[in-house]
């Protein structure tokens, strides 16, 4: 089993990624270049977080062109997991592999602190071994992460299933209070139709280990690697 | 030869950065104003070629990079 | 811009006094260019030469079994052993935050961060001090706004965590506010690279942005003091790209792990100049640079703008003969332009040519060991005794109704949460940050060991405006008891020393003052000064701010695990006050008589720095011997509001607590409330472990105090006053914003 | 009525953005374009009033919050 944890110019959360994936939960892990077009041998993809391109422009837009996302969509496609982190996330929603777009945060504020999450849905490869309606302690760091998406979309998403997680108070509820950036029905992480790509922006790689504050994190890399197992990978 | 690029948020799409310069404004005393709304300019430089190449340059150019089709629209001005 | 005729005059705008240019003139034997005055002026201004600050920086220690590398570098470098050292600096930043808040704080951070990835070390962690005018400044909200901004804007792109930091307000900086970066990094201790230009015949290498006119003259502005023109040098604001140099710190941690470079150093004030001479004068070489070569940004650039532009994001270095093609490659790898523009010379000289000419031709050594040197005037100001005497503490009012001033001042900027500021600051990047911020210090492990390194920055500049040496003493000796509050040993410290014009007797007595005072409470700690700033002229038409010497202290953990935080956790915990016996009822210089009498004066706390050594001493041991559950010093707002803040600021929401007065009871009860002491930690321990903790206290003769417990819903100092927890909880969680009319 | 408002930065001053863009269009092979500055756009909707009026309302505004004058410049057109 081979993780790939693509690099592209200004991420700077692949260490933290690569740390959890390979030190924390054991994985065989590499980095990969934002210019080569495989990702032949990995079995998943992880989109750290950062700011590529300095989030010049909008945040995804340029990194999105790297020839390494060709292959994601690629891999995407043939049903493999990948979830994309922040960043990562606002990457995917960029090529189009994700519905919607980020705005920017309410306050106008870049926001870091530690959050909670209600999971929503088990159908992803990274929710698999978390319950629906747990919640999670897990934090968020961006200055851009409120999610925005027409009326017709948000429907299609909550129908299909595709809301993953949500902002909640540390009781479970998705008040709008505990919205950190203005999400549209609190919305902290989507997939896709099919279920396989994950795009969130709370960071689970930063909370893969308690004497970080919270372990929470882990739990959807110990999915992943189960998911894995269970495909005889 | 100069082109110039707007883009916009499209109608519908609530502009946070547009809302909070309105209520800046209005704490600075400044009254009169009833909506902002904040998007991008481009000021571009382009090899001289025919009005309609360079418009066609631009707007691949936008589609595929400086506007996100999801939430923004754009407008090509060639000089 | 055009070349002028050089005159006496010219000089003299450019900085340089008559006497300093006539030495100018004597080391070139000739009357200098354009382009060579430009060099001199940057080379020698106070920034770049520390002319009028040298000889009383040399009272500092510098040495110590871990330092492997003391001030004259980009950054100082401390061993924290298995192999590995710790790089650290901080900076300031103050004059062009002033002038444009985003801009300047960020390119401040830029800078800072430079030097230390400079040395080979991989950045882990920033601190930023700051320090602005009145709360209800018209400009401060905006200030405020723009700095917090800039400085999450650079530090969270870069991927650097902003960890902790300080911010004050006082009418002495509505005119000049601080704005001081520290940044630390981790490097193997056979990987410490430094700025030599040794070897002759080897290429000199630029990288990085490209050249502009950004910012020139910039490090004589930050040697001039303020006026009404300062408006008009605007337009040399710097704009950072904290994306650029996200890719010039990647490309040169690869770099630095082959060999196929002798030096680096990155390219602060005065760019060009100040790296090209500053690594051939180390090395004690020359150097030829081509400035056709120079990769350029705008248009029709001079040799003057080209060396003394401070565009940001660039370095310089020097490669091995022959290996400049792997050089590029790696900055061509990470889409960063890169020239061979030199090389160095074995006759100490730089040559510097443009367009087919020699515009420059300037002997490298005198231009550092002939640099201009003073022993400014220094003297005592007649006003400081009449400081001190005032005010008789027995003709001040007690307040009528003490909890309301307690929650008072527990929601005043100075002690409120600054979780509006660091809620912007990504603290959490790089997945080190055991402890956040919001405690004594904030605490990182090192990954790969299971060591923790503390971090504070602290300066109490009403004190230092009191009693400038007993001030600087202060600041040492609480950084370092806030790094020992965490468990940790204070292993090395870094300053920013940002005063007035050095030129007035006052002004440079207090800068004496503070460094002999800094330099004592070192030396009994056995703490070394590794690196540092001066920030002299800050002052605006005449008014000059408090003497404000920031310390960034840095403390080891051998093993992180022992950590401590400064709130209380749980109920039932043991209360007690170590140091006991140092409180006095000194109110000289504190938060409450400012805040509640409206008075800055008197004289701060004393200070016993055989007795401070021995508690952190003790810190360090029970955190060790894992005897307690929290340490908390005291500090602004005394007794009462160090209780408060032990339980309020835990994460998980507001504790009680109920306590015994530590005063006897003689003393007023606002002074047992609220006024200040050095040398005093409440600590918090299981009820089980009371025993073997007052062991340790009297093994390192620290007296100790039982005081109570912790719990229920009031915080209570019992017959003097209660606030409920969760009422001052929210007195102090929103003061901040709110004081200072930003919402959320 | 209405106005637009262009902020673009001062000439000289680095422009980390369209720096970006350029080298990104590039990578799409989209060839010829020589150079982008990126500003702000704003379109305000105003009370009515005199055009000489909307215009002071607009610059004071312009100078206090929209535009950051010391590296930028701004333009104003009234409608
Ligand atoms: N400018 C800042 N940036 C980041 N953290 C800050 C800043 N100012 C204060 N903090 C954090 O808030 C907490 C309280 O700060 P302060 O009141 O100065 O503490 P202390 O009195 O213990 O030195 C500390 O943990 C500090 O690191
Ligand atoms: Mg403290």
């Amino acid at each position: 089993m081979r993780i790939a944890v693509p690099v592209f110019p200004g991420s700077n959360c692949d260490h933290d990624a690569y740390h959890a994936l390979k030190h924390v939960v054991g994985v065989d892990t590499a980095f990969v270049w934002h210019k080569r077009s495989s990702l032949e041998g990995f079995d998943a993809v992880v989109i750290p977080g950062g700011f590529t391109y300095g989030d010049y422009l909008r945040c995804g837009a340029m990194a999105k062109l790297s020839p390494v996302m060709d292959a994601v969509r690629r891999f995407a496609e043939g049903g493999g997991p990948v979830i994309g982190i922040c960043n990562g996330f606002q990457i995917l929603l960029e090529s189009g592999l994700l519905p919607g777009a980020m705005m920017v945060n309410e306050s106008l504020r870049f926001v870091c602190e530690y959050v909670h999450l209600r999971a929503e849905t088990g159908r992803t490869p990274f929710t698999g071994g978390i319950a629906p309606g747990t919640v999670l302690k897990i934090p968020v760091a961006h200055y851009q992460g409120n999610y925005f998406a027409d009326d017709a979309t948000l429907a299609a998403l909550e129908e299909r299933r595709q809301v993953v997680f949500r902002y909640c108070d540390p009781s479970g509820d998705p008040t709008a209070g505990s919205n950190p950036n203005g999400s549209a029905r609190n919305i902290a992480g989507i997939c896709n139709e099919r279920g396989n790509v994950l795009g969130m922006m709370p960071h689970p790689e930063r909370c893969s280990e308690e004497e970080l504050g919270s372990a929470d994190g882990r739990r959807l890399f110990d999915s992943m690697v189960a998911w894995l197992k269970e495909k005889g990978k | 030869m100069k082109a110039k690029i707007y883009v916009t948020l499209k109608k519908g799409v609530l502009d946070p950065q547009g809302r909070a310069i309105l209520s800046s404004l209005s704490h600075l005393g400044i009254a009169g104003v009833e909506d902002v709304r904040v998007g991008k300019y481009m000021e571009v430089r382009l090899k001289d070629a025919a009005p309609d190449d360079a418009r066609r340059l631009l707007d691949d150019a936008c589609r595929r990079l400086l506007a996100n089709t999801v939430i923004e629209e754009y407008r090509i001005e060639i000089e | 811009m055009k070349e002028k005729p050089v005159t006496l005059e010219l000089a003299r705008e450019h900085g340089l006094s008559g006497e300093e240019f006539e030495r100018v003139r004597a080391i070139l034997g000739r009357d200098p260019n354009f382009t060579e005055l430009g060099i001199f002026s940057v080379m020698w201004s106070e920034h770049c030469s520390y002319k009028s600050s040298r000889i009383h920086l040399k009272k500092f220690p510098t040495k110590g079994p871990r330092v492997l590398q003391g001030p004259g570098e980009n950054a100082g470098v401390v061993d924290i052993g298995d192999g590995l050292a710790v790089s650290f600096k901080m900076e300031s930043h103050n004059h062009p935050s002033f002038i444009e808040p985003y801009q300047g704080a960020a390119t401040g951070v830029g800078g800072i961060l430079r030097d230390v990835f400079t040395m080979g070390a991989r950045p882990i962690a920033s601190l930023d001090s700051l320090r602005f005018g009145r709360p209800d400044h018209p400009r401060t909200r905006y200030l405020v706004t723009g700095v917090v901004a800039g400085i999450a804007g650079y530090g969270n792109c870069i991927g650097v965590p902003t960890v902790g930091g300080e911010v004050y307000f006082d009418e002495c900086y509505d005119g000049n506010i601080l704005v001081n970066a520290f940044t630390l990094g981790v490097v193997k201790r056979d990987g410490i690279w430094r700025g030599y230009a040794s070897g002759v015949g080897n290429p000199v290498i630029y990288v990085g942005s490209k050249t502009g006119r950004d910012g020139i003259h910039g490090a004589t502005m930050a040697s001039g003091e303020f006026d009404e023109k300062s408006e008009e040098k605007r337009p040399t604001v710097q704009v950072g790209d904290p994306f650029t140099e996200k890719l010039l710190l990647e490309a040169c941690l690869e770099l630095m792990k082959t060999d196929a470079i002798v030096g680096i150093q990155d390219m602060g004030a005065a760019g060009l100049t100040s790296s090209s001479f500053e690594m051939a004068s180390r090395a004690g070489t020359g150097f030829t640079m081509d400035l056709d070569l120079v990769p350029q940004r705008e248009e029709g650039m001079i040799p003057y703008e080209l060396m003394l532009s401070e565009s940001q994001e660039r370095m310089l270095m020097v490669a091995k003969k022959g290996r400049e093609g792997e050089v590029l490659e790696i900055f061509d790898k990470w889409d960063l332009d890169a020239s061979v523009i030199g090389e160095v010379t074995g006759d100490g000289v730089a040559r510097i040519r443009w367009r087919g000419k020699t515009v420059a031709e300037i002997p490298v050594a005198p231009v550092t060991d002939q640099a201009p040197l003073y022993d400014r005037p220094a003297a005592r100001p007649e006003w400081q005794e009449a400081l001190q005497r005032n005010p008789d503490p027995a003709s001040l009012p007690v307040p009528a109704d003490l909890a309301g001033t307690w929650m008072r001042l527990m929601s005043c900027p100075e002690m409120a949460d600054k979780k509006w500021v660091f809620r912007q600051y990504d603290h959490m990047i790089r997945t080190n940050t055991l402890v956040l911020p919001g405690s004594d210090a904030s605490v990182l492990r090192v990954k790969g060991t299971r060591k923790g390194i503390a971090l504070s920055v602290d300066c109490n500049s009403r004190y230092c405006f009191l009693d400038p040496y007993l001030g600087g003493m202060i600041a040492v000796c609480e950084s370092a008891r806030n790094v020992a509050c965490s468990g940790a040993e204070p292993i090395g410290l870094t300053d920013c020393l940002n005063f007035g014009n050095p030129e007035k007797p006052e002004i440079m007595w207090q800068f004496r003052s503070a460094i002999e005072g800094m330099a004592k409470a070192c030396e009994t700690l056995a703490v070394p000064v590794v690196s540092g700033n001066v920030s002299f002229y800050n002052e605006t038409m005449g008014k000059g701010i408090h003497p404000t010497p920031t310390v960034g202290m840095v403390g080891l953990l051998e093993d992180a695990g022992d950590r401590l935080v400064q709130w209380f956790d749980a109920p039932g915990d043991a209360v007690f006050l170590a140091g006991a016996d140092r409180m006095g009822e000194c109110v000289g210089g504190s938060l409450y008589l400012k805040e509640v009498h409206g008075k800055v004066a008197g004289t701060p706390p004393p200070v016993d720095l055989d007795h401070e050594k021995r508690l952190q001493r003790f810190l360090a041991a029970a955190a060790a011997e894992k005897l307690l559950s929290s340490a908390h010093d005291l500090a602004e707002g005394g007794f009462a509001c160090a209780l408060a803040e032990c339980c309020v600021t835990r994460p998980d929401g507001p504790i009680g607590a109920k306590v015994a007065n530590p005063f006897p009871a003689s003393v007023r009860p606002d002074f047992v409330l609220f006024a200040e002491s050095q040398g005093a930690v409440l600590l918090s321990c299981p009820p089980g472990k009371k025993g073997a903790l007052a062991d340790a206290a009297e093994r390192f003769r620290i007296k100790m105090k039982e005081l109570g417990n912790v719990g229920g819903e009031h915080i209570d100092i019992e017959g003097v006053a209660s606030v409920r927890a969760a009422d001052l909880h929210r007195g102090w969680r929103d003061g901040f914003a709110k004081t200072l009319g930003l919402e959320g």
